[in-house]
């Protein structure tokens, strides 16, 4: 089987309609992401935190995040458009600039 | 001799720098200089003694034939250069400046095909096809001009808050660093619905870059140009380049150069003469300066003929007309007092270019048409019994 | 004396010889006693005349512009204009009534005369067509005369160039108008000529069609061409007033500074340019008449003016409009009338009647501080939080007051009560925003309402003015409803209703500012974004609503939807200054930052 | 309902043993860990994401985090311990020092 693609900035080519921010806009936007796997860049934090929700959190239910997680590390500043009432927006933080294991 | 070859022009930073090094040519620059700081500069130059002097001198140095590229690295100290020398030389009154910039090559290949991608019209066939949506889609998907399209729309958009010095400062980056392909796309999509003329239209974020309160007159609008080196060279430019005087053969200076034309004009955006689509008409368009020629007083005819370089440019018009099937707004000159119109009973259409004259009944029909432009001349040929 | 025109434009050949005319300048007179007299002069700052001026001669009395010496193709290389096949020459004339001693040119009085130098020879008969034989090549500019001046000739018909070319030829010409045109042609001078005085208050352009008859023996040819002649303005109009120059003017509530209460206008027939803006503004000059020290520390008079076209004829001229304006706030208990008669005067009209006197009858009437004669009594819910908000109370015409402040204060009418029940009255507080003329009732003590000793409460609201301490008061009268319970205590740190994304947690949970005690859920309808957008509320009659009110500024969690100057996430659109005005789907806020997102959002975990 | 708690350092004490790292030591150790609430931390890419999830990512099947993950932004340098067989071992990067939304 392949082996998993590591966590790296993916684009998207969509209308600022898709995003489902709410705004009504024809205009396309490239919008890039993040995906993929991470489990090279685990600690022995991580190890532990794995063992500990399978061997039960000594009765805690605090939910933790079972390894790093493959997130942007850096947005675009910001994608302005005109949307189809003739009107300028501009949205903060919408696609990834880069990405990493966090 | 014909036009002289791109590399041979000085730029006047280089001519500043060669006259600096002449002990003969510095100190009358010098000279030149304080002559026209201040608002006296008009009595410095007729009557002082020593500014004359210095502007005898200054003519025959290389400040004299230096011009500017567009778009050249300290452009903007170029310019205030070239107007040290030619601020003094000018006729005065309200006559056009000539060009700062270098001169346009010669037109070797007829851009029309050029003009095509970016002014491709719609294919009938498409219904709600929309090129100015198209122009943005395309910017959006290419770093450099979605990055610097955000940028000036952020700092324009502000709503009641947006400064209107940093709007325009952030056009002329845009329009400066993003390819003309992109950039005159959205600037000159061609329309065929309200909907595309209104985006098309709202490209420069007008209501920050270009409304502002009261329209002051354009002859106030054009000396507020001229007192700013940036402005009035652009302005100078654009008249260059894109004006045409009504009757003559071609309808673009420099040999129907369409894309000299259109790079003035785009470089007009971001000055105090910044132009736009007045509405969201997308075949009679208009573009105009944020002016009116009311309150014009005596001096309405030559408000009129300034404003006309926008309103009636057969430059601007003619190069949609290929692509949009758009009815030129060909409009003659707009007769300048209405009255004019009414008493001679003839009307000009907005949209035709037919003109119906009282005419001396002819025994032979006419030799030639009516010619555009204003003097209509008309042939009746008798031939006596 | 004037130039009707400041352009003329001309070609000259190689080879044309010493003595050729080559066009003629008019000059207008403004006195008759005037002569003109014609010189050459040079407008650039160089005051040596360009060396190709020496070509040309400019006779002191016809104005017609000759050859001085034969066109050698040697002069038109000695021209060092580069990229030019046609090299431009560029004169200027100027216009005296007497001999000069030295010859200064005015840039604004020397029309410029532009000579097209074509590196060739004047096309003979043959290659001449009829209009370059008739008509110069370029459109020279249109003729502007002065209104109320002398006939005259304003321009040479004739192609001086060309006089000599067709011999065998007579050309003549004619002019045609429309409609009646004071204009005709000097048949033996071929010069138009105005025939006289013009009223540009009746007309102010003249569309001409000038006919040139070209006669052989065989053909005559006629060819056409328009000219539009304009007529100039000057000041030959008194101001005048159409309809009343008296206008009766009542300030009552709204008295605030730079408020304007009255209007008049005043008409001219002539124009009032806004270019130059620096010298056209002068030309009308109002003064107040009125001696009044009080009149004049307390109105003045804006004037503006702007053009408009005649209903008859669609003749330009100016209105102008006098509009009353006080100088500073009127105290409420100012009450005075006073006529103020302000004095406009045409200050370039040369006439007697050149001034309009404008009367504004001014009547200030006192304002009264009182509340209506009527209880106001709020019921309020003992569950209330802290800053819910209970009402508001407002003197009468509260909201149409400008110019002044009224403050409220609360106050116990009942003197000799215990500490216990006078303590009850923290319950309750007033506040009032900047420049609000009415004051907020709000829950200042949520534990005291549920003390079973406080029952109902009567508070006596006074209402003071600003400058004057003018005061009113009435008794509001707050029915507490629902179960007392002895020392309950309210959690510390009440939540804000906004955090709340589902109907659920909302309608379930108290917060911060909810008059019922339980937040409120709004559910929006629309798609897309909308002002509608839903959210969970202390209280929905005043938030959302888009104005962040005097209570709600007082915690940002009362009510973030109408206050926050956080970042928003998601589709929104900001408020004026701040909150959020329209939102996509939910909007929820936390102390950092605001989100509108879709309603089906399960808890967002790590995968 | 109690308002969900934002992610915070929390502490745990357990034997070495207990850590799952297969060391064999009675030592104890508080560890330290990340749990608790990103949601008010997300950012217009979060919803974006969420959004392009519901709505199937244009015909991808890549994975994507719904939004930021309550991780280690720092770890307590190392931790040592004598085993249960006398012998000294270090651990690094076993116990976060700061959490944060990422």
């Amino acid at each position: 089987a392949r082996r998993p693609r590591p966590c790296s900035v993916r684009e998207l080519e969509l209308t600022v309609s898709e995003l489902g921010l709410g705004y009504d806009s024809d205009e396309t936007v490239l919008l890039r992401y993040c995906s993929g796997q991470c489990t090279a860049h685990r600690h022995n934090y991580d190890i532990t935190m794995e063992h500990m929700m399978k061997a039960g959190f000594k009765g805690r239910r605090d939910k933790v995040s079972k390894g790093p997680c493959c997130r942007p590390t850096a947005f675009e500043k910001n994608f302005s458009f005109l949307d189809n009432k003739s009107r300028y927006h501009t949205i903060h933080n919408v696609s990834a600039k880069n990405c990493g294991c966090v | 001799s014909g036009p002289r070859a791109q590399s041979e022009w000085v730029d006047c930073i280089q001519a500043s720098d060669m006259c600096n090094q002449n002990p003969h040519c510095s100190s009358r620059y010098r000279v030149m200089r304080q002559c026209l700081v201040g608002k006296e500069k008009e009595v410095m130059l007729d009557n002082n003694r020593e500014c004359q002097a210095a502007l005898e001198v200054l003519l025959v140095s290389p400040l004299y034939d230096c011009r500017c590229k567009r778009g050249m690295k300290k452009e903007l100290q170029c310019l205030q250069n070239y107007w040290t020398i030619h601020m003094g030389l000018n006729e005065g009154g309200d006559m056009d400046d000539s060009s700062p910039y270098e001169p346009v090559p010669p037109n070797r290949h007829p851009d029309a095909f050029r003009l095509a991608s970016i002014s491709s019209g719609c294919p009938d066939a498409e219904k709600n096809c929309n090129p100015c949506l198209d122009a943005a889609k395309a910017c959006n998907l290419n770093n450099s001009c979605k990055k610097q399209r955000s940028s000036y729309i952020a700092i324009c958009s502000k709503g009641e808050t947006c400064s209107k010095r940093r709007c325009h400062r952030a056009l002329r980056m845009f329009l400066d660093r993003v390819h003309p392909e992109f950039s005159h796309r959205l600037l000159f999509c061609p329309c065929q619905t309200e909907g595309c003329a209104e985006r098309r239209r709202q490209t420069i974020v007008p209501d920050c870059s270009y409304i502002e309160g009261e329209k002051p007159n354009c002859l106030e609008l054009r000396k507020i140009c001229r007192q700013d080196s940036l402005c009035r060279s652009r302005l100078a430019d654009y008249l260059a380049n894109c004006w045409m005087p009504p009757h003559t053969a071609s309808t673009c200076p420099n040999q129907d150069n369409h894309q000299a034309c259109l790079s003035s004009f785009t470089r007009l955006i971001g000055t105090e003469m910044t132009p736009n689509y007045v509405d969201n008409r997308f075949s009679d368009w208009v573009i105009s300066p944020w002016c009116t020629c009311e309150g014009s007083g005596n001096q309405e005819e030559e408000c009129m003929n300034f404003l006309h370089y926008f309103t009636n440019n057969t430059c601007l018009s003619e190069l949609f007309h290929t692509h949009t099937h758009a009815c030129i707004s060909n409009v003659q000159s707009i007769t300048v007092c209405q009255q004019c119109a009414r008493t001679f009973r003839h009307s000009l259409f907005r949209s035709t270019n037919t003109m119906f004259l009282m005419f001396i009944k002819p025994l032979k029909n006419r030799i030639t048409p009516p010619e555009s432009g204003r003097d209509r001349l008309r042939f009746l040929h008798f031939v006596t019994l | 004396l004037y130039f009707p025109q400041n352009e003329y434009i001309e070609t000259v050949y190689v080879g044309q010889t010493a003595g050729t005319p080559i066009l003629q300048v008019h000059a207008m007179m403004d006195h008759d006693y005037e002569r003109p007299h014609f010189y050459l002069c040079y407008l650039s700052s160089i005051r040596r005349p360009p060396y190709y001026s020496s070509w040309f001669h400019l006779d002191i009395n016809t104005g017609v512009l000759y050859l001085n010496k034969t066109l050698e193709e040697s002069d038109f290389t000695s021209l060092n204009q580069r990229l030019r096949s046609v090299k431009k020459l560029v004169l200027h004339a100027m216009v005296l009534p007497n001999v000069p001693k030295k010859l200064n040119c005015v840039s604004k009085n020397s029309p410029r005369i532009t000579l097209d130098f074509v590196n060739a020879t004047l096309p003979q008969c043959a290659q001449t067509d009829m209009k370059e034989l008739c008509f110069p090549h370029r459109d020279t500019a249109n003729p502007h005369i002065m209104e109320n001046r002398f006939p005259g000739a304003i321009r040479q018909l004739r192609r001086l160039t060309r006089l000599n070319v067709c011999p065998n030829y007579t050309i003549s010409y004619n002019v045609e108008s429309d409609s009646p045109a004071p204009f005709a042609v000097n048949e033996n001078s071929t010069e138009l000529v105005v025939t006289a005085p013009l009223d540009r208050e009746e007309s102010e352009c003249y569309r001409l069609l000038l006919v040139c008859t070209v006669r052989t023996e065989m053909v005559i040819t006629k060819v056409e061409t328009s000219l539009d002649v304009f007529v100039m303005d000057e000041d030959d109009n008194a101001p005048y007033v159409n309809g009343t120059d008296i206008t009766d003017v009542v300030i009552s509530f709204n008295r605030t500074k730079g408020g304007s209460y009255g209007t008049l206008f005043v008409f001219d027939r002539d124009l009032t340019p806004i270019y130059p803006i620096d010298k056209s503004h002068s030309k009308y000059v109002g003064t107040l008449l009125n001696g009044d020290s009080w009149i004049n520390k307390t109105f003045e008079i804006k004037g503006t003016f702007s053009e408009k076209k005649s209903a008859q004829g669609g003749i330009r001229e100016t209105v102008h409009d006098y509009q009353l304006v006080l100088k500073r706030n009127l105290y409420v208990n100012e009450n005075r009338s006073v006529q103020l008669d302000y004095l406009v005067n045409d200050t370039t009209y040369p006439g007697l009647e050149g001034t309009v006197l404008l009367h504004f009858n001014i009547t200030v009437l006192p304002v009264h501080i009182r509340f209506a004669n009527v209880t106001h009594t709020y019921t309020l819910t003992r569950r209330a939080s802290v800053y819910a908000q209970v009402g508001k109370v407002c003197v009468e015409n509260c909201q149409q007051f400008d110019g002044f402040s009224v403050t409220y204060r609360l106050e116990v009418p009942e003197r000799n009560i215990s500490a216990d029940l006078q303590s009850c009255y923290d319950a309750i507080s007033i506040t009032q925003g900047p420049g609000e003329m009415w004051g907020l009732l709000y829950v200042n003590d949520s534990e005291t309402l549920r003390r079973p000793e406080c029952q109902d409460l009567q508070y006596m609201v006074v209402a003071q003015e600003e400058h004057t301490e003018q005061e009113a008061s009435t008794q509001i009268h707050i029915i507490l409803d629902g179960e007392a319970r002895k020392g309950s205590r309210e959690s510390p740190q009440l939540l804000s209703c906004a955090e709340n994304r589902r109907r659920g947690d909302c309608e379930s949970r108290r917060g911060i500012g909810a008059t019922t005690g339980r937040c409120q859920w709004r559910q929006g309808t629309e798609k897309g974004i909308s002002e509608h957008y839903s959210t969970c509320s202390p209280d929905l009659r005043t938030c959302p609503d888009g104005y962040c009110d005097a209570v709600e500024s007082k915690d940002s969690s009362i009510c973030p939807q109408d206050c926050t100057k956080e970042t928003v996430i998601g589709g929104h659109e900001r408020g004026v200054g701040n909150g959020i005005k329209a939102g996509h789907g939910t909007c929820y806020c936390y102390s950092e930052r605001c989100f509108c997102e879709k309603e089906d959002i399960e808890e967002a975990l790590c995968d």
